[in-house]
């Protein structure tokens, strides 16, 4: 087969197909819905990276697009297609689908065909956001995605879940909802300019200016920020994450949050240019702040997953920056950052639940000398914990290295601030890593837990391999973002200028 | 013209004369005849051939239009027609009165959308009305005398407003033609009595219609009727009165009445979604849920005349979650009380059918994609953005996420909860629901099978 | 269209109309502070041929004849609607032995 | 001159890693502990041998061309941004290459006896070998990007070789606070790359590597950052790094803690290499502090203070260890002294000697805390010269060495570094410098004695090291005494070409071997017998020197408990309060009251509902009627 949408739509969509299949399975045939799910998923990624090797760096624009008529009464269209900056996206999504699902098949004993259902009908929304070319067809993707995830966190959550998902869905949706009345204001006022009704992202390039536009972008700005999150509007990070099982964490940080900075990059820069450029150093000045307040949240943390959700605030705003700098470097850092965050955050939480399902707590002051009765899995958290606080080498250095080094030319400020996270991620994390796995083994509960298993093996090593193959040669993912990062600060108005060295007085 | 007069009367007559049957027949038949009535008459409409007939004037009018809108009510009369037998409460409802008035009132509403004649549409209204205050008391019990006793009350004070109304329009338009509410505006003389006099009428319909300050009856009437009775207000008799309603809203065209009605949406959609969050039965949620929607529904008008297919495909979707959700609460309840969001907890363990439509329907409600709830919400407020009003439409999404948290708790309660109770025994789930589930989760993604045909009638709205 | 209002009778048309908003405006009055269920059934009645008398009052402009056809209309509808009243009314002194407007107010909330 | 090609350079970082992986992966399942240690040992002995072809390849070249690259890909490239994945010798990085590889080297050896029968022995060496890999990646970098992967790097090999012992809580916090301290320093270095690296965008210079940067310094003196001149930033910046990664003050505090990692580490990495790392990296970006002389008199002043902080608070220390430890603080200070006065290459001479004789008694001081079974204290030592003779000599020489008694390499290197200050006119810190020295040879004199002198005053049984440990040390003690000739004769040179030969004045060399003997004698006379000398005399003093003037109580007491209660206070008020309680939960309350007020009007009074009924028509119809009238 070539390598086009149909393979695009076989990625997005087979997990769908899985998920009716799965949802349908026979009551005493319960046991084959996480298999049939991870099967689906390793088949799904088959096409995944026949794109991702077929995608050709040098061409400008959408890679195996795909336009055909949808809702012909609204002049919304079925389009989709990839480039640079989505395929990674896609890429991490499809990648780390088949790892959530291997994560839960002893966490998850009940309900099993509706979570393996839910697990993957969320890949299908995610895949779709990140494929997307219609305003509404990526509307509905990211909405969608929404149930699925609301079922993971509220079914098989933890003590809190029914509050932690029914915030996490509204909040999310209150802000979408915005977003929703902006896309509106703009389909009609494109066919008021144009006469044409059409929703395709490509007609909106500077789709309006002054105070318009500038309302227009905080509409979408404020949607995109909620799923980063952006502080302020982080708080239903934190709970979704506690309270979510493994799985669901992994995809919530490795994915979801994604989409908010994507959505920024496709959608509410490229539409509102001008917006974008004064109202970018405020919101990319909320990032850095956050990066100082996540960390220093983070730090006060007892329990364990809570900390990773802080610090993703920390992680997501230094992110923020990069891609509002319009710097080429630091978008491209932006990008790969994203992925780096979802790989390890994604790893971070697989481990957390790993002591989880032993253990059945979270909070630090349970465990202590864990290395002693688990060396493996001390020694592959310790690599997620340096990924995560950026230790070059590893994958986290890089995104932190474009982003810090692109943005400084333009805003040393945010640049210098965000450094700081440097230092205090070390702090919070470490001192994570030491409570649970360093000293001596004072809790009897701890003396006989297993190292890991052969499953879990096969979870956290294609996430290791990552996190070094990222490290030692971003230049295979970096390289197929140049384009598209170049389109994109195009559309954005071009590189912001960047701050005055030259001597005073002289 | 004898031809014509019947492919008119047809669906009319195939509706309420097995109705008539259903009165005289043995009570296990009733249902039968009256659904098959009704189920006639929607493939007749569906499939008689194309209609541009007028052989009363304005009186009664068949057109694609009449077509439309007579398929939305018998749809939604079939469907509670089919369901009813299923509900909890069906043993109790007296079959061959109910399978009487219950097709009785379609054929009003039918008889109300097809006239273009305000005295032909408040005598519908009264022959809607009239065999609903009766359904609503059907059960006999304190609590259905009272829903019915307070809906007819209000109803009929209703109705002598909207009579007063049509006296005033009438004296100083000098017609009692729908469509001769266009004149209002170029009156030289009596516009301010003219326009009050439209107003007044329009109250009556906004009544029927639930929109604030009209809705006070509805929670407590819903909640006091038989399920399938309320799930029949909720959905066509509500369809056919913002029908009526946007007809004579746009006939009007008035600067003014958008003024007006842009109040009396944001606030319909306010008091409605509030209202609902402290609701711990879930018919009265419902309830105010029905009257939130008709605050959505009043946000399209603010799109005028061309707003026709928004407003129709969200009638069409919102009847279809919302027969589906009470049909659900009719099934699912034990007594007379109805269903608490207690008494739903663990519904996904014992009954996972059950609760996998319940949540079709209630996200539609809320408006997530990719139900066909959402398509309809969007469509809808894009009118509003169209006609003008974007700051209603902003008004209008953060009401639909107030209303997340109670749609929710439904969900919540089937899948989070645990049940303190063992759960009754599994029933079968009604092919009927599992239709309209398909249709809500699949109509939005098809939205063009109702938008086109809907764009198409619009040059017969008056 | 014609032209209604210029009327060349002695009682004048505001009278009429008056009259019908009186009556109607009486019959509110009622409906708003009764508290029988059967009175304020009454006084619905005594609402809608207010309103009855004010169409017909614009019925006198020659060639306006409609109005007294509809009102004929009105009249079958009152007496349908007092039907159904009544009738309710009726299992609610059987259900609760009481025609108070107070008794119903189990249903609120 | 853009260097040559020459593909052998990376043949030396190659061996490390692969003694790292297997060590690590295998190690403990598949191979034996003597198989384990010698392969980690052999890994470096053939980085050793390739550093030495190199360097011998190197020497071939003329004077002038001395530069070898080997770029082994296109590391990261996004935007302006190209750094590639490549490795640089020159006379400076060979000079590195060697003593990092030698030294490691003798350490591997030494540490298949010290730590025989260790639980995790693979892992140890795994940890070593890795350490190996980022110490000469750090050296061998091409540009200052991937000289920070070394740097990090070896900064987690030192938390991970400091917190070996994990199971003890405190040796693992005392690795938590080398990688964090050393983190606020790499925060330094990241930030002076970054100014760095805008300065030469500006200038339109995009390449990073050090040639690049080295012909375009003049960009960076001519620029200027928020009103201050950017050369001179940059070197701060980066001087901040080397403060956190050479322990220098206020960043040194962590290294005397990071004694609770086994001792061959402590020689290793907070001796011998990676704490010079800092010199290391000024050296090299050298061609900046020529641009902004005002930085190198910061770099001088702190060295300075530092060399002598250090040598203070060493007089008065209890634990071996902790002796030596600030005696590294103190003689890396020495080596930021040179360089602050300009001569660069003086720093890297005493870099080198100092990495012999520290070594050397480091593990001596491991000899002597294995023979006593872990003991460290001091005064618990005494009269070991009988029991260990083989160590007893050793440490003699390292003694000697360290204390500036010609002609072994101390008195060099150290001797160039004060004729070096003073002739740069900074009369105050050379005054400051022999002090210093004298104090150098008064604590570790005192040392020597405590150890070595007198009775046995512990209870442990004695027990000699094994010939894996002592033949490491012999030849570095033999390097302790030869080293410094060797080095005047042919290292500077070497490093620095066309720089005119040194000349020492006798009168110099007269006042440092003074001072030097005033140490010595000061500490026979006073040490003496008396266990408690100084703290007899001076108990107050003692007690706050004995503190360590009481830095890290200061630190943890202005800055860390203010950050963390600050930190707790963030989540639990403006975060857990406000933020989401205030304003998310808040408004989620605020609709529910309203909702239960609505729920209160809905009476049940259907003549209520009327009046609403009415009441909303007539404001309707007063509206509409507003509409015509007003």
């Amino acid at each position: 087969m070539m390598i086009g949408p149909d393979l695009l739509n076989i990625a997005i969509y087979l997990p769908l197909a899985a998920a009716i299949g799965v949802a349908l399975l026979p009551r005493d045939k319960e046991h084959l819905a996480g298999p049939l799910a991870l099967a689906a998923l390793l088949l799904a990624f088959v096409p995944a990276l026949a794109l991702y090797l077929g995608f050709d760096p040098a061409l400008p624009g959408m890679q195996f697009a795909q336009d055909l008529p949808w809702l012909s009464a609204l002049g919304a269209r079925y389009a989709i297609g990839l480039d640079g900056i989505s395929l990674l996206m896609f890429m991490l999504t499809a990648f780390l689908g088949p790892i959530a699902v291997l994560s839960s098949f002893e966490a998850v004993k009940e309900h099993r065909r509706f979570y393996y259902a839910s697990l993957l009908a969320l890949q299908t929304g995610m895949l779709g956001v990140f494929a997307a070319l219609d305003l509404l067809l990526f509307y509905v993707f990211w909405e969608a995605m929404l149930i699925p995830m609301y079922f993971l966190i509220g079914i098989w959550g933890g003590k809190r879940r029914i509050y932690a998902s029914v915030k996490f869905f509204i909040y999310t949706m209150a802000g979408s909802l915005l977003m929703l009345a902006a896309i509106l204001w703009l389909y009609f006022d494109h066919q008021s300019r144009t006469g044409i009704y059409t929703f395709a992202l490509s007609a909106y390039g500077n789709a309006a200016t002054g105070g318009t536009g500038m309302l227009l972008f905080l509409a979408f700005a404020l949607a995109f920020a909620i799923k980063v999150p952006l502080w302020p509007f982080h708080t239903w990070l934190p709970d979704a994450h506690v309270e979510a099982p493994t799985a669901g964490s992994i995809i919530l940080a490795g994915v979801l949050l994604k989409m908010g900075v994507y959505g920024f990059i496709r959608i509410a820069v490229p539409f509102f240019p001008e917006a974008a450029m004064t109202a970018g150093w405020p919101i990319a000045a909320l990032g850095a702040f956050g990066v100082i307040y996540g960390s220093l949240t983070a730090w006060a943390q007892d329990d364990i997953k809570k900390l990773v959700a802080y610090s993703s605030v920390a992680h997501l705003g230094i992110v923020m920056v990069g891609a509002l700098v319009l710097e080429p470097a630091a978008v491209s850092g932006a990008v790969l950052q994203m992925v780096n965050h979802g790989l390890s955050t994604g790893a971070l939480f697989l481990c957390v639940g790993m002591l989880y399902e032993r253990r059945h707590t979270r909070l630090m002051a349970d465990y202590g000398g864990i290395a002693k009765v688990m060396p493996a899995f001390a020694a592959v958290f310790m690599i997620v914990t340096l990924s995560s606080i950026g230790l070059p080498g590893l994958n986290g250095f890089i995104g932190e290295f474009l982003i810090l080094f692109g943005s400084f030319k333009v805003w040393p400020c945010l640049a210098l601030i965000s450094l700081g996270g440097v230092i205090l991620s070390a702090v919070y994390m470490l001192g994570m890593y030491q409570k649970v796995f360093f000293g001596p083994v004072t809790n009897p509960a701890n003396k006989e837990l297993p190292d890991l298993k052969v499953r879990e093996w096969l979870c956290v090593l294609p996430l290791l391999a990552l996190i070094v193959w990222i490290g030692v040669y971003p230049n295979f993912f970096l390289k197929r973002l140049d384009t598209a990062v170049n389109d994109y600060i195009r559309l954005a108005g071009g590189q912001r200028p960047p701050f005055s060295l030259t001597q005073e007085g002289k | 013209m004898e031809k014509n007069l019947l492919d008119l009367t047809a669906p009319l007559l195939l509706v309420a004369v097995p109705a008539i049957i259903a009165l005289l027949v043995r009570p296990a038949w009733a249902a039968r005849a009256a659904g098959i009535g009704l189920l006639a008459a929607f493939l007749n409409v569906s499939f008689g051939g194309p209609a541009n007939i007028m052989p009363f004037g304005q009186s009664l009018v068949y057109d694609p239009l009449t077509k439309l809108l007579w398929l939305l009510i018998l749809g939604a009369a079939f469907a509670v027609v089919d369901l009813t037998p299923r509900a909890d409460c069906a043993a109790s409802l007296p079959a061959n009165e109910y399978y009487f008035l219950l097709p009785i009132s379609a054929v009003g509403l039918m008889a109300m959308l097809a006239t273009g004649d305000l005295i032909g549409v408040f005598i519908a209204l009264e022959v809607v009305s009239l065999p609903l205050y009766a359904l609503a008391a059907a059960r006999r019990t304190a609590a259905g005398a009272e829903a019915g006793y307070k809906y007819f009350l209000l109803g009929s004070f209703g109705a002598a407003l909207t009579v007063l109304g049509i006296a005033f329009f009438y004296g100083s338009v000098g017609s009692a033609l729908i469509q001769s509410a266009a004149a209002i505006s170029g009156l030289k003389v009596n516009q301010a009595a003219a326009s009050a006099g439209f107003l007044l009428i329009m109250s009556g319909f906004a009544f029927k219609a639930a929109l604030v300050p009209f809705h006070m009856w509805v929670p407590d009437v819903y909640e006091g009727a038989p399920s399938p009775v309320s799930a029949f207000m909720a959905s066509a008799v509500k369809a056919g009165a913002v029908l009526i309603l946007f007809r004579l809203f746009v006939a009007a065209d008035l600067p003014l009445y958008y003024k007006v009605f842009w109040w009396v949406a944001a606030l319909t959609m306010a008091a409605g979604n509030i209202a609902a969050l402290p609701q711990t039965g879930v018919k009265r949620m419902l309830a105010y849920s029905s009257v939130a929607h008709a605050g959505y529904l009043l946000t399209g008008f603010m799109g005028g005349k061309a707003a026709f297919p928004a407003v129709y495909f969200y009638l069409a979707v919102y009847a279809a979650a919302t027969i589906g959700a009470f049909s659900l609460v009719a099934i699912l309840e034990k007594d007379e009380k109805g269903v608490t969001l207690d008494g739903l907890r663990g519904l996904a363990a014992a009954d996972p059918a059950k609760a996998a439509l319940m949540t079709v329907f209630v996200l539609s409600l809320a408006g997530i994609p990719p139900l066909a709830g959402f398509f309809g919400k969007f469509w809808l407020f894009a009118q509003a953005v169209r006609g003008g009003s974007p700051g209603l439409v902003v008004i209008a999404v953060l009401a639909s996420a107030v209303s997340l948290y109670y749609y929710l708790s439904i969900i919540t309660a089937m899948y989070a909860g645990k049940a303190d109770v063992p759960a009754a025994p599994r029933s079968a789930t009604p092919l009927t629901l599992w239709l309209i589930g398909a249709f809500v989760l699949l109509g939005g993604l098809a939205a063009d099978f109702f938008l086109l045909p809907a764009a198409n009638a619009l040059p017969f709205l008056p | 269209m014609m032209n209604f209002l210029p009327l060349t009778d002695s009682v004048p048309l505001a009278h009429i109309v008056g009259l019908g908003v009186a009556v109607f405006a009486a019959g509110t009055f009622g409906f708003l502070v009764r508290r029988n269920l059967i009175v304020l059934l009454m006084c619905v009645e005594l609402m809608l041929n207010g309103a009855n008398i004010v169409l017909v009052a614009f019925s006198r402009a020659p060639g306006a004849a409609d109005p007294q056809v509809w009102v004929i209309f009105m009249f079958a509808v009152a007496a349908a609607e007092a039907g159904v009243g009544l009738a309710l009314a009726v299992l609610i002194w059987r259900r609760l032995r009481a025609l108070d407007i107070d008794a119903l107010k189990e249903l609120k909330g | 001159m853009e260097g040559n090609f020459y593909p052998l350079l990376k043949w030396m970082i190659l061996p490390p890693l692969a003694g790292f992986v297997l060590n690590g992966l295998l190690g403990k399942r598949l191979l034996s502990e003597r198989t384990g240690g010698i392969l980690g040992s052999l890994a470096i002995f053939l980085s050793f041998i390739f550093a030495l072809l190199s360097v011998s390849d190197l020497l071939n070249l003329p004077a002038a061309d001395r530069l070898l690259r080997d770029t082994l890909f296109a590391w990261i490239s996004a935007g302006p941004f190209t750094v590639d994945f490549a490795l640089r010798l020159d006379p400076l990085s060979s000079v590195m290459a060697l003593v990092v590889a030698g030294v490691s080297f003798l350490i591997h050896v030494y540490s298949i006896g010290y730590m025989r029968g260790d639980r995790c022995f693979h892992k140890y060496f795994s940890y070593l070998n890795l350490f190996v890999f980022f110490m000469l990646v750090l050296v061998l970098a091409d540009n200052p990007v991937l000289m920070f992967v070394g740097w990090e790097g070896v900064g987690l090999a030192s938390y991970l070789l400091i917190g070996f012992w994990y199971e003890d809580t405190e040796k693992a916090s005392a690795g938590k606070k080398a990688f964090v301290t050393n983190r606020i320093g790499d925060a330094g270095f990241l930030a002076g790359l970054m100014l760095l690296a805008a300065v030469m965008h500006a200038g339109g210079v995009y390449g990073l590597d050090f040639s690049t940067l080295s012909a375009n310094a003049r960009l960076a003196a001519g620029a200027s950052f928020a009103g201050v001149n950017a050369a001179f930033l940059i070197g701060v910046l980066l001087f901040v790094g080397a403060t956190g990664k050479s322990a220098q003050f206020p960043l040194y505090v962590w290294l005397p803690d990071a004694m609770a990692g086994p001792t061959p580490v402590s020689a290793l990495i907070h001796a011998a290499t990676m704490v010079t790392a800092g010199v290391y990296m000024l050296s090299r970006m050298f061609f900046l502090y020529e641009a902004a002389p005002a930085a190198l008199n910061v770099v001088l002043i702190t060295g300075c203070f530092t060399a002598f902080l250090a040598a203070v608070i060493a007089v008065a220390q209890r634990d071996i260890k902790k002796v030596l430890a600030y005696s590294t603080v103190s003689q890396l200070g020495y080596m930021f002294m040179a360089v602050g006065a300009g001569a660069w290459a003086a720093g890297v001479f005493h870099l080198t000697t100092h990495a012999f004789f520290k070594a050397l008694l480091f593990l001596a001081a491991g000899s002597v805390i294995h023979g006593l079974g872990g003991e460290q204290d001091l005064f618990k030592m005494g009269g070991l010269r009988r029991h260990m003779r083989t160590t007893f000599i050793l440490t003699a020489t390292g003694w000697l060495a360290i204390s500036g008694v010609p002609p072994l390499a101390g008195f060099y290197s150290k001797d160039l570094i004060l004729e070096k200050v003073f002739a740069s006119g900074a009369g105050f810190v050379w005054l400051t410098g022999l002090l210093t020295a004298a104090l150098t040879a008064y604590y570790i004199s005192r040392l020597l004695i405590l150890a070595f002198m007198d009775k046995y005053r512990g209870t442990q049984h004695v027990h000699g090291s094994p010939a894996v440990m002592t033949a490491p040390m012999g030849l570095l003690a033999v390097l302790s005494v030869a080293g410094g000739m060797a080095g005047a004769a042919w290292l500077l040179p070497f490093l620095q070409p066309g720089a005119a030969p040194e000349h020492h004045s006798a009168l110099m060399i007269a006042v440092s071997v003074s001072a030097a003997a005033a140490g010595i004698i000061a500490a026979f006379l006073l040490v003496g017998r008396r266990a408690e000398d100084l703290a007899a005399a001076w108990p107050r003093l003692h007690r706050l020197v004995y503190n360590k003037f009481y830095v890290d109580e200061i630190y943890a007491a202005l800055v860390l408990r203010p950050l963390e209660r600050f930190a707790g206070w963030t989540f639990r008020v403006p975060d857990s309060k406000v933020i989401d309680g205030a304003f998310v939960n808040g408004t989620a309350a605020l609709f529910m009251s309203m909702g239960r007020g609505l729920r209160a009007v809905q009476t049940g009074n259907a003549q209520f509902y009327a009046i609403v009924f009415l009441a909303g028509l007539c404001v309707l119809l007063a509206a509409v009627l507003a509409g015509y009238y007003l």
